[in-house]
């Protein structure tokens, strides 16, 4: 079970994490992980755009990634997009799986690829205006970490 | 004949357009090109921007040429963090 | 913020996850460990047993363990005792921080160390009636990545 | 004097035991297990068996003596995942 959802409003964590826990019984570990906007450094909001042609079809393929090379009950990936205050859910990312190796594995490599490979681009908020946020150095050594 | 192809511009390459597309004649690439804002065709032409046609990202740039209804994205490279 | 629990009746994963992180505003990301009862192989019931002067403190120097070696928001451990039914949960860890990797590393880290080195007991009922889960191995394995 | 010290039997010992706890005259260890019933003492006595005190592990098994009031766990390995 792979569910892959682009959100241009705010979803519900807690929710989302019920609703998929529903869906993996056999499963004993469910491994999540949630980014949301930090709310300590000055930034008012967030913006995510994305390029609806090219942004899930990447995320689908980063599912399918997960999914054929872990032993997975199941995958979520939700992905807000549109502009968020601090405090608001982002992305949340969940695996499933029988031993919690796969699960754990499986959430930490999405992670890595979905902040340096996905189609989006973020621009934020401070007391100065809108300043877009670049490319950093750190996502390419997150993904070497996956050979 | 005729007709329209489009330009869509993400990220900061939106601001710089004053709009998140285009619909522009179409035409050999260098002939669209020419037809913009000189800086913003500059910016267009960076090497860190990729294109993207009709959803599929292209691995070179050189030779394109816009027919009618096609849809060429131009990609800055994505936010990090 | 360190909160370790144990709990002799059922909890609900979603309202916890939710009451974590609202405790959390600052941190960038959030992750979560549920482990519940798998419902794949004819196990009926699964009863865990614990010594009160030994396990709830043992649980509060893990997760001061995890607390001291990385850079964390905040570290939940919730682990139930008593009798389950198949997809009750077991556990759940969920660690928060500023960048995603010590949130992994903590929780992965948790897991690890619950499993093998908690003063807990576990009995599981089949149709041919209760039987004693083992040591296991793997448990040693898991550990020795920590160094 | 006298009163009473609790020895406390976990996991499959409580099940050996047929109780989770017992009440028994202080003394030197040794002398309070030669009360009990002997496939008991002899499972509480394996190697793999660790021993707390009022709550704190012990690192040698050999010399205790329980005075009133004590606590005295059995604790087998604990089960894997």
């Amino acid at each position: 079970m792979l569910d892959v959802r682009l959100s241009d409003r705010a979803f519900d964590p807690a929710r989302e994490i019920a609703g998929f826990v529903s869906r993996v019984p056999d499963a004993g570990g469910v491994v999540t992980f949630l980014g949301q906007v930090r709310a300590d450094h000055g930034v008012l909001a967030l913006e995510i755009r994305h390029y609806a042609p090219m942004t899930l079809p990447g995320f689908q393929a980063l599912g399918d990634t997960a999914v054929a090379r872990w032993q997975l009950d199941g995958m979520l990936i939700v992905h807000r997009v549109g502009e968020m205050a601090p405090g608001d859910p982002i992305v949340l990312v969940a695996g499933a799986s029988r031993h919690r190796r796969d699960a754990f594995a499986a959430t930490d490599f999405v992670m890595d690829h979905l902040k340096g490979e996905s189609w989006l681009w973020k621009r934020e908020r401070t007391a100065e205006g809108w300043r877009w946020i670049e490319p950093r150095g750190q996502d390419h050594a997150d993904r070497a970490r996956w050979g | 004949m005729s007709g329209f192809a489009r330009l869509v511009f993400l990220g900061r390459l939106e601001d710089l357009a004053g709009t998140a597309g285009l619909a522009v004649a179409p035409g050999p690439l260098d002939q669209v090109l020419a037809g913009l804002d000189r800086e913003l065709a500059v910016a267009l032409l960076d090497d860190r921007i990729r294109l993207a046609l009709n959803g599929d990202l292209l691995t070179e740039s050189g030779g394109i040429t816009l027919v009618d209804g096609d849809e060429l994205a131009f990609l800055p490279p994505v936010s990090g963090g």
